[in-house]
C-alpha cells in the first residue's frame, strides 16, 4: 500500500533522514520504533510532503507522492496524527471534527463511529479543544483523523505522556480500527506497548532503518533492542 | 435638551463606530487568518467608496440605486482583492512582517494611482437611499436617519462574521488556519483557498465600510489614509486578529472621539490616540484574546 | 592556542579597507564641483533622509525593533530648531546642539512606555504616541506655527548657500555615520543585534533587553534629531508633516529598499526614494506608481533590498573559493530561518 | 555541601492546564542533578521557572538562599543560573564566536558600554568557553549554519560564557546521535569536575540520566514522583508503574 | 561580506545614476525663447480638484496667448510638479524647477503650508513667485516682499466680505467652526475680527473645530445646534466643505440657524451633492461663471467649456487670469529681466471676465471683487447657485496698504 524507496530527508542543513525504505501493506499495523530523535517523526513528515524527501521516492497505491504538497497526500488518503496533537485550541471539539470531515466522501467512520470509539469526546462535545486534558487531545487527534476516512494512518507517539490505563486504552482501539481494516503505520517509542499491536516492526535510530521483521523476530534480537531501543 | 443631545452624541458616535468596526474587522481578519497587516485595506475602502458613487450614479435617480450600489461595490472591492492576492500576496505568506507591510504598501501606493486614474480627482458624493434620507428628532435633537440605520447595519455585520466563522466550513477553517495553517494543510485542506477566502472576505468587508461611508461623507482621493491609521489602532487596541476585539476597538474609538468633542473640542482628536495609548499600556496584547 | 578565524564581517574588514572609507568621504567632497548645484542639493537632502533612515536602523534592522513612528523624533529635533531660534531666539550653535538632545529625550520618553509591547503593539503604541505630538505641533498655533509650518528660519548667514550648507551637512552625516558604526560594532550594538536575534536567548545570559532596547531607541532618536536640525539648515523651513505618519512610512521604506541588514543600506534606500520624489515628476505625474511597483519588484527579488542584494551578488563573484561554501550555507540557514510560521502563535 | 537551588511546592496552570504542580526540590552544591519524565511532565516549564522567563502561580524559588522567584530572567541570569534550551536557541545571524561573546560581555556588565568596538573585548573568555565545548575552530561560522549538534554544544558555550554557578541543561542530547550523546555527557561531567559547577539537566533518556546524575527526580503530569540517587528511584514503586513501565521486567 | 565593499558598489551605482539624470537632464534642448513657467501644486489626493481647475484655466489663457503670438517673440510654456500636498516635496521641486529647468517664475500652489516654504525661497533666489490657490492672508500680507505676489482672493478678503453680508442681518450670537488647518482658522479669525468691527455688539457663543478630512461630522453640528446661536460660520474649504453641506444636508442644519460659509457658493463646493445641498447658506467667492453677466465673463465661459467640459471654477479663473498677468507684465517689461518683471507687474492692470483687475503694487494682491450670495436652487442647473448676489469691490473687502505695512512690521 505505502512504499518508501531510500528518502533522504534534510532540516535545513542538518541531513536527518538516510537513506530510509519502508513498506506497508494493506490492512497491516507497523510500527517504526526508536527513541526520541532517532528520525520517526521526520520520516512520517516525509511521508505526508512537510519535509519533502531530497531524495527517494514515495509510493503509495502504485502511486508517486514524493513531492505532493500534504493536503493532496491527505486527499489521496493518508491522515497524520501528529505527536504534539495539534489540536485547534479556539475550536470545540465537534468543530475540531467537524473541519476534519470531507464533504462528499463517505465512508466506515463519522461523528458518530468515532464518539463511540472516544465516548469523552462526545461527553466533551462542546468545549473548546484548549480546554482538554492531555490524553483527551491525544483522543481527539486520532479521532480527527478518523473522521477524514483514512486509508492509511499514520501515528505519531499517540502514547507518548499517556497514563497507562489510557495507553491500554488506546491500543485497544487501534486494535478495534485494525479489525474494521484499517491499515496504520505507527511510530512509537515504548517497544512493549508498540509490539501489542504491530504486525512487523521497523527499527529506527540516527536517521536509518537498523531493522525490520515481525514482532517475533524483534524479541528474538536481544542485541537490536539493547542498542538502538535501550530495553 | 442636554440630555437628548447627550444621547445623540451617543448614538452618532456609534454609528461612527459601526463603520470603523465593519473596515476593521475585515483587517484584523485578514491579520489573523493570513498574519498580514494589509496596508492597502485603506485603498480598498475608498475603492468601495468610488465603486458605490459609480454604481449609484449609473443607476441614475431610481430609488433602489444606492441599495444596489451598497450590495455590489463591495463585490467589486472583493475582487480586486482576491486579484492581488492570488496574483501576487499568496507567493509572499511566508515572509517577515515588515516584508509584507513594505508590498501592502507597494500595493496602496498603486492602486491610490490607478483610482486617481480611474475616477479623476473631483469630489463625489451620493445620497442616502430616499427612505433614509432627512433625520429623526429624537429628544429635540435631530439624529440622521442614515446614521441610525448604520447602528443597525453594524451589529448586523457582527452576527454575519460569527455565522461565517462559526456555522461555515471556510469559517471555521479560517479559524483554525489562523493559529495552525500546516496542520489544516494535514486535514487534507489546500490552505492556500482557506486564505483566498478569508482576504476576500477582509476586502469586501472594507469595500463595505467604504461603500456604507459614501453618502455620509464626500468621496475624495485621500480618504483611505484616516481610515488606514484608525483601523490599524483599533485592531490592535482590540487584540490582533480578534473580530470581537475589533468590536470593542472601534467602540472605544467611536467613542472617545464623539464625547471628546463635548469635552475638547479643539483637542478632540487626541482623544481616540490616548485611549489606545492607555489600553495598550493596561493590556500590551489589546483588549481582547488575540493570535499573534 | 588555536588560531581563531573571525567571522567574515565588517568588523574584520574593516581595518585592511581604510582607504576605501576615505573614497567614501573624499567623492562626496569632490562631486559638487562637478555636479550642477540642484544635484549638490538633491545629494544634501540624500544625506539627511539617509541619516534619518540610518538612524532608524540601527533599531530596525540592528535591533529587529518596529520602530513605526520614527518621523517624530525627526520633527521634534527640526522644530527644536527652528522654535529655540525663531520665538526662544537662541543662538544658532545651541540650538542645534538641543535638537538631538529633545529628540532623544523624546525618544526615551515614547521608548519607555513602548518597550514593554512586542512586535506590531509596540509599532501600534508609538504611532498613537506619536501622533499626540503631532497633533500638539500641528494644533499650537500661537508656538507652532500650525499646519503652515515655520519658515526664513535665520540660520548663520555663512550657511544660507547650497554649498556651504552642503559641505556642513556632508561633515554632521559622516561624523554622525562614524558615531553610528562605532555604536554598531561596540559591545552594546553586538548585544543589539543578539537581541535582534533571540531576545529571549538574550535574557537568559543575564541581558536587560528592554533596557538595551530603550538605549537604542533612545539614540536613534537622538540622531533622527540630528537628521532633523540638518534639514532646518538646508531648506530652513519646517512642517508639521515631518512628525506625521507618512513620513515615518517613507522612512521605513528606505531602510527595507537599501538593505536593512546592512550598514549603508538606508542611504541607499533614501537615495532612490529622494530621487524618485525629486526627479520622476519630471515624467510622470504617477511618480507614486513607479514606486509602488518598484516596492512590489523588490519584495519579490530582491528581500534584503538593493544592498543586501548586492552584497551576495559580490559574494558569489569575489569571495575566495572556501568562504563560498561558508556563505552559501549562511544563505541557505537564513531561508530556513524564514520558512517557520506553520504552528506560529503556541510556541 | 550546601544546598544551592530549592523548589518549594511550585506550581503553575496555564489557563486550566496545570503544567506544575505543587514541586518541591533541592540541588545540593557542585553535584549534577536531572530531571526525568516523559514530553509534557512539565520539564521544561520548571526550568522556565526557575530561570524567570515564567512566574509560578505559587510556590518560591531560592537560589543560594535567597529569594529569585519573581526576579526577571536577566537579574536571576546575573545572579549564577545559566541555561540551555531544549531547542537550539542561539544567535543564528551572528558568529559562534560573537554568540559566547555576548554572553561574556553581559556577563561583565559591559553590553552597555560603547567606548570600544566588542571585537577587541572579551576574547579570551570567549575563546575558553568555546574551547570548553570544542567548538573553537568553528568560532568564525555564522552559527545559523552550524549542525544540529554544535548548535546544542554552542548553546552549552553561551551558557558557560556567563560564568554560572549552576547550569540548568534542557535535554542537552535531544536529537544528538549515540555517538554525540556520549560526548555530551563526558562534557558535562567534566564541566561539573573542572569548573566546579553545579548542573541540573533534564532528559527523558533514562540511561543517560542514570549513568550521569548523583540524584534523579522523576517528573510526571507536572508532579515530582520520586527524588533520590538512582539506586532509590529506580527501585521506587510508582516510578516503576508510571515511568519505566514494565520495560524492565 | 563587508559593508565597506558594499559601499564601494553604492558609490558606483549613485554616481552613475545621477550622472545618467544630469546626462538625460543636458540633453533635452530647450527653446531659448520661450518663457517658462514652472508650476507647482498638488495634482493627486483631494486638492487636486482644484489645482486640474486652475492649470486648466492658465492652459486656456496660455493657447490664446501664444496663438496670439505669444510676448516679446516668445511663446510662453510651462512645466508642472505634483507635490502631492507635502511641503518638503513642494520645495525641493521648486528648486529642481529654478536650478534645473531654469524656469523664469514660479507658480503654485493650493497647499498654503507650500506657498510659504516656496515663497521664502523666491525671496532669497530673486525669482517671482505667483500664488494662485492658497489664501492665507499671510502669503501677501505679514510675510509678503518683493518676489511674491497673489492673483486669487485671500482669507482677509473673504472674511471681510462675508462680514459685510452677514452684518446686515440682525444676528448677534455667533458660533464659530471649521476645519482645524491654518486655512479654517484664518478665515474665522477674519470673518471674526470684521464683524466686531462692523457690529461691536455681536458675542461670541462658542467654537467648534475638528481634524482636516474628518469624515463624519455629525456629532460637532449637533453640538452646535444644542448651543441654540443665533447664527453660525463655517471656516472650511475643499473636501471638508462638502462634507459640511452634506452633514448640513442630512440633519437639517441650515433650515434650524442661519448659517455663513465663506465658500458655500462656490461652484467646485456645490457641484458634488448637485440638488441635495442645502439651500439658504451664506458665502463669498471671488469668482461665479454665471455672475456678473459680462460678455467678457461669458466667453471665457464657452472657451472653458468646450474645452474641459465642465464651467470654470474660481480656480480656472485664478489660474486664466495668471497667464494674462504673466504675459502683460513681461511685455510691459520688453524683456524676460525678472526684476524688470516685478516693476512691470506692480500696479500692472489686466482686463478679465470680472472687469480690469489691478496687482496691487503695496502688497503684490489682486484687487479682486468679492461676490457675496445665497445659495439656491435654480432652474437653470442642476446644482445650487447664489442668488441675492451682491459685489463687494476689491478695495471694500482689502486690507489697506497701511495695514499691510503694519503687519509688515514696517
Amino acid at each position: 500500500m505505502l512504499e518508501i524507496q531510500g528518502i533522504h530527508a534534510f532540516y535545513g542543513l542538518s541531513h536527518v533522514l538516510f537513506d530510509v525504505s519502508l513498506r506497508v501493506g494493506e490492512g497491516e499495523v507497523v510500527c517504526l520504533l526508536g527513541r526520541n530523535g532517532a528520525g520517526k517523526t521526520t520520516t512520517l513528515r516525509s511521508i505526508m510532503g512537510i519535509v519533502p524527501p531530497r531524495q527517494g521516492h514515495v509510493w503509495f497505491r502504485g502511486e508517486e507522492i514524493t513531492h505532493l504538497p500534504p493536503h493532496r497526500v491527505v486527499q489521496k488518503g493518508i491522515w497524520y496524527v501528529p505527536d504534539d496533537r495539534r489540536i485547534f485550541p479556539d475550536l470545540t471539539v465537534r468543530e475540531n471534527l467537524e473541519i476534519a470531515e470531507r464533504p462528499g466522501r463517505r465512508g466506515l467512520w463519522d461523528r458518530e463511529r468515532v464518539y463511540e470509539l472516544f465516548p469523552v469526546l462526545k461527553s466533551k462535545e462542546r468545549q473548546k479543544g484548549g480546554t482538554l486534558s492531555g490524553g483527551e487531545q491525544k483522543m481527539l487527534a486520532i479521532a480527527r483523523a478518523l473522521v477524514g476516512n483514512p486509508d492509511l494512518l499514520l501515528l505519531d507517539e499517540p502514547l507518548e505522556g499517556l497514563a497507562p490505563q489510557l495507553i491500554r486504552a488506546i491500543l485497544e482501539q487501534i486494535q478495534e480500527m485494525k479489525r474494521l481494516g484499517l491499515t496504520v503505520l505507527l511510530a512509537e517509542q515504548n517497544v512493549h506497548a508498540a509490539l501489542q499491536v504491530a504486525d512487523r516492526v521497523y527499527v529506527i535510530d540516527d536517521g536509518r532503518i537498523r531493522f525490520h521483521g515481525t514482532v517475533e523476530e524483534l524479541r528474538a534480537q536481544e542485541g537490536i533492542r539493547r542498542k538502538y531501543l535501550l530495553v | 435638551m442636554v440630555l437628548g443631545f447627550l444621547a445623540s452624541q451617543l448614538l452618532v458616535g456609534l454609528s461612527r463606530a459601526m463603520i470603523l468596526f465593519i473596515v476593521s474587522a475585515g483587517l484584523t481578519f485578514v491579520l489573523g487568518v493570513l498574519r498580514v497587516p494589509n496596508v492597502f485595506h485603506g485603498s480598498l475602502y475608498m475603492i468601495g467608496a468610488f465603486s458605490a458613487f459609480s454604481i449609484a450614479t449609473q443607476l441614475g435617480h431610481h430609488p433602489a440605486s444606492v441599495w444596489v450600489a451598497f450590495l455590489t461595490a463591495p463585490l467589486v472591492v472583493a475582487l480586486i482583492g482576491l486579484a492581488v492576492e492570488r496574483t501576487l500576496l499568496t507567493r509572499l505568506y511566508q515572509r517577515e512582517h515588515l516584508m509584507l507591510i513594505l508590498f501592502t504598501f507597494g500595493v496602496t501606493l498603486v492602486l491610490n494611482d490607478l483610482v486617481k486614474l480611474a475616477w479623476g480627482a473631483d469630489y463625489r458624493s451620493i445620497l442616502p437611499p430616499p427612505v433614509l434620507q432627512g433625520s429623526a428628532v429624537l429628544m429635540g435633537v435631530p439624529v440622521p436617519r442614515y446614521n441610525l440605520f448604520l447602528l443597525a447595519v453594524g451589529p448586523l455585520v457582527a452576527l454575519g462574521m460569527w455565522l461565517f466563522t462559526h456555522r461555515t466550513r471556510i469559517g471555521k477553517l479560517a479559524r483554525a488556519a489562523a493559529v495552525d495553517r500546516e496542520m489544516v494543510a494535514l486535514l487534507g485542506i489546500d490552505v492556500n483557498h482557506v486564505f483566498a477566502g478569508a482576504f476576500l472576505v477582509g476586502a469586501y468587508l472594507a469595500g463595505l465600510g467604504g461603500a456604507l461611508v459614501a453618502p455620509s461623507t464626500s468621496i475624495t482621493l485621500g480618504m483611505d489614509h484616516t481610515i488606514l491609521i484608525e483601523a490599524f489602532l483599533i485592531v490592535t487596541t482590540g487584540g490582533l486578529g480578534n473580530i470581537w476585539g475589533a468590536l470593542l476597538g472601534a467602540l472605544l474609538f467611536g467613542l472617545t472621539q464623539s464625547l471628546g468633542v463635548l469635552i475638547w473640542p479643539q483637542f478632540a482628536i487626541v482623544f481616540p490616540y490616548l485611549a489606545t495609548a492607555s489600553v495598550l499600556l493596561v493590556r500590551p496584547r489589546g483588549l481582547l484574546r488575540s493570535v499573534w | 592556542m588555536v588560531k581563531v578565524r573571525r567571522p567574515a564581517t565588517s568588523e574584520t574588514l574593516a581595518g585592511r579597507t581604510w582607504p576605501i572609507g576615505f573614497l567614501l568621504i573624499l567623492i562626496p567632497a569632490l562631486l559638487p564641483a562637478i555636479l550642477p548645484i540642484f544635484y549638490t542639493y538633491l545629494l544634501a537632502l540624500i544625506f539627511v533622509m539617509g541619516l534619518l533612515a540610518m538612524s532608524l536602523n540601527l533599531v530596525l534592522g540592528y535591533g529587529g525593533i518596529y520602530q513605526f513612528h520614527h518621523a517624530v523624533f525627526y520633527g521634534v529635533g527640526a522644530y527644536a530648531v527652528a522654535l529655540s531660534i525663531t520665538r526662544a531666539g537662541w543662538p544658532a550653535p545651541v540650538a542645534f546642539l538641543l535638537a538631538p538632545l529633545a529628540s532623544g529625550l523624546t525618544g526615551l520618553f515614547i521608548g519607555w512606555f513602548c518597550v514593554r509591547l512586542t512586535r506590531l503593539y509596540f509599532g501600534m503604541l508609538q504611532i498613537a504616541l506619536g501622533s499626540l505630538l503631532w497633533v500638539i505641533v500641528l494644533r499650537w498655533y500661537s508656538i507652532t506655527g500650525g499646519d503652515n509650518g515655520i519658515h526664513d528660519i535665520p540660520i548663520p548667514s555663512f550657511l544660507r548657500q547650497i554649498l556651504p550648507a552642503y559641505y556642513f551637512i556632508l561633515a554632521v552625516v559622516v561624523i554622525s555615520l562614524l558615531v553610528l558604526y562605532h555604536i554598531v560594532r561596540s559591545p552594546f550594538g553586538v548585544t543589539l543585534q543578539a537581541i535582534r536575534d533571540n531576545a529571549q536567548r538574550c535574557q537568559v545570559v543575564g541581558v536587560n533587553v528592554r533596557l538595551h532596547q530603550l538605549v537604542a531607541i533612545t539614540l536613534a532618536a537622538t540622531f533622527a534629531g540630528v537628521a532633523g536640525a540638518l534639514y532646518v539648515v538646508l531648506e530652513r523651513s519646517v512642517f508639521p508633516s515631518m512628525l506625521f505618519w507618512v513620513l515615518s512610512l517613507e522612512v521605513l521604506v528606505m531602510c527595507l529598499l537599501g538593505g536593512w541588514y546592512t550598514f549603508l543600506g538606508p542611504m541607499v534606500g533614501a537615495a532612490i526614494v529622494v530621487t524618485l520624489r525629486t526627479t520622476a515628476g519630471r515624467y510622470t505625474e504617477n511618480w507614486t506608481m513607479i514606486l509602488g511597483i518598484l516596492l512590489i519588484l523588490l519584495v519579490f527579488f530582491m528581500p534584503e533590498g538593493v544592498l543586501g542584494f548586492l552584497g551576495k551578488l559580490i559574494a558569489r563573484v569575489a569571495l575566495p573559493q572556501g568562504r563560498q561554501q561558508e556563505f552559501k550555507r549562511a544563505e541557505s540557514a537564513q531561508a530556513e530561518e524564514k520558512v517557520i510560521p506553520g504552528r506560529s502563535s503556541h510556541e | 555541601m550546601s544546598e544551592i537551588l530549592r523548589v518549594e511546592e511550585v506550581t503553575k496552570t496555564f489557563d486550566r492546564f496545570v503544567a506544575v504542580q505543587g514541586v518541591s526540590l533541592s540541588v545540593e552544591e557542585g553535584t549534577i542533578a536531572a530531571v526525568i519524565g516523559p514530553n509534557g511532565a512539565g520539564k521544561t516549564t520548571l526550568f522556565n521557572l526557575i530561570t524567570g522567563i515564567l512566574h509560578p502561580n505559587r510556590g518560591r524559588i531560592l537560589f543560594q538562599g535567597e529569594e529569585i522567584t519573581y526576579l526577571p530572567p536577566h537579574v536571576i541570569c546575573q545572579r549564577g543560573i545559566g541555561r540551555t534550551f531544549q531547542i537550539a536557541n542561539v544567535f543564528p545571524r551572528l558568529s559562534v564566536f560573537t554568540n559566547v561573546q555576548v554572553a561574556v560581555l553581559a556577563h561583565q556588565r559591559r553590553s552597555l558600554h560603547f567606548t570600544h568596538p566588542a571585537e577587541r573585548l572579551a576574547i579570551r573568555e570567549a575563546e575558553v568557553a568555546l574551547a570548553a565545548v570544542g567548538l573553537l575552530e568553528k568560532a568564525g561560522q555564522v552559527a545559523g549554519t552550524l549542525s544540529h549538534g554544535d548548535q546544542r554544544l554552542l548553546e552549552i558555550a553561551i551558557a558557560l560564557g556567563t560564568e554560572p554557578r549552576l547550569l540548568l541543561l534542557d535535554e542537552p542530547t535531544a536529537g544528538m546521535s549515540p555517538e554525540e550523546t556520549v560526548a555530551t555527557m563526558k562534557l558535562i561531567r567534566r564541566l561539573a569536575q573542572e569548573r566546579g559547577l553545579t548542573i541540573l539537566f533534564c532528559e527523558h533518556d533514562m540511561e543517560v540520566v542514570f549513568a550521569t546524575a548523583y540524584t534523579i527526580m522523576v517528573m510526571h503530569h507536572g508532579r515530582i514522583l520520586a527524588q533520590g540517587p538512582p539506586e532509590v528511584v529506580r527501585a521506587h514503586p510508582e516510578v516503576q508503574q508510571a515511568y519505566l513501565g514494565a520495560s524492565d521486567a | 561580506m563587508s559593508d565597506v565593499r558594499k559601499s564601494q558598489i553604492l558609490m558606483v551605482f549613485l554616481v552613475g545614476f545621477i550622472f545618467s539624470t544630469t546626462v538625460v537632464q543636458a540633453q533635452m534642448p530647450r527653446l531659448v525663447l520661450d518663457i517658462k513657467v514652472g508650476i507647482v501644486d498638488t495634482y493627486s489626493g483631494p486638492p487636486a480638484v482644484f489645482s486640474n481647475d486652475a492649470l486648466n484655466g492658465f492652459k486656456l489663457a496660455l493657447s490664446d496667448i501664444n496663438k496670439a503670438g505669444g510676448v516679446l517673440g516668445s511663446r510662453i510654456t510651462f512645466v508642472t510638479r505634483d507635490e502631492k500636498f507635502s511641503p518638503e516635496t513642494g520645495l525641493s521641486m521648486a528648486r529642481e524647477l529654478v536650478l534645473q529647468e531654469k524656469v523664469d517664475l514660479l507658480v503654485g500652489t493650493i497647499n498654503s503650508a507650500t506657498a510659504l516654504a516656496i515663497s521664502a525661497y523666491a525671496r532669497e533666489q530673486k525669482i517671482p513667485f505667483i500664488v494662485w490657490i492658497a489664501k492665507s492672508e499671510v502669503i501677501t500680507g505679514a510675510k509678503g516682499h518683493r518676489y511674491v505676489f497673489s492673483t486669487g482672493e485671500n482669507t482677509a478678503m473673504a472674511g471681510k466680505a462675508l462680514a459685510q453680508f452677514a452684518a446686515s442681518r440682525p444676528y448677534r450670537r455667533w458660533w464659530i467652526a471649521g476645519e482645524d488647518y491654518e486655512y479654517g482658522h484664518a478665515i474665522a479669525d477674519a470673518f471674526w475680527r470684521y464683524m466686531k468691527q462692523l457690529k461691536p455688539e455681536v458675542t461670541l457663543a462658542g467654537q467648534t473645530w475638528w481634524k482636516t478630512g474628518e469624515p463624519d461630522l455629525i456629532p460637532y453640528l449637533t453640538a452646535i445646534l444644542s448651543a441654540r446661536p443665533d447664527a453660525v460660520f463655517f471656516g472650511t474649504g475643499g473636501a471638508g466643505m462638502a462634507n459640511v453641506l452634506k452633514t448640513m444636508r442630512a440633519i437639517g442644519f441650515a433650515e434650524r440657524v442661519p448659517t455663513a460659509i465663506h465658500t458655500a457658493i462656490d461652484y467646485t463646493a456645490l457641484k458634488p451633492l448637485g440638488l441635495n445641498a442645502p439651500e439658504g447658506v451664506m458665502g463669498t467667492t471671488d469668482y461665479l461663471f454665471y455672475y456678473p453677466e459680462t460678455s467678457d465673463n461669458q466667453s471665457f465661459v464657452r472657451a472653458f467649456q468646450s474645452a474641459y467640459g465642465t464651467p470654470p471654477g474660481f480656480p480656472a479663473f485664478h489660474g486664466y487670469i495668471t497667464a494674462y498677468f504673466i504675459a502683460e507684465a513681461f511685455r510691459r517689461a520688453g524683456s524676460l529681466d525678472r526684476e524688470r518683471f516685478i516693476h512691470a507687474l506692480e500696479g500692472l492692470r489686466v482686463r478679465t471676465p470680472v472687469g480690469m483687475v489691478e496687482m496691487r503694487a503695496c502688497d503684490h494682491q489682486a484687487v479682486l471683487p468679492m461676490f457675496a450670495g445665497v445659495t439656491q436652487k435654480s432652474p437653470k442647473f442642476d446644482f445650487l447657485v447664489a442668488s441675492n448676489i451682491v459685489t463687494f469691490r476689491g478695495p471694500q473687502v482689502m486690507p489697506t496698504c497701511a495695514e499691510i505695512q503694519h503687519a509688515r512690521g514696517q
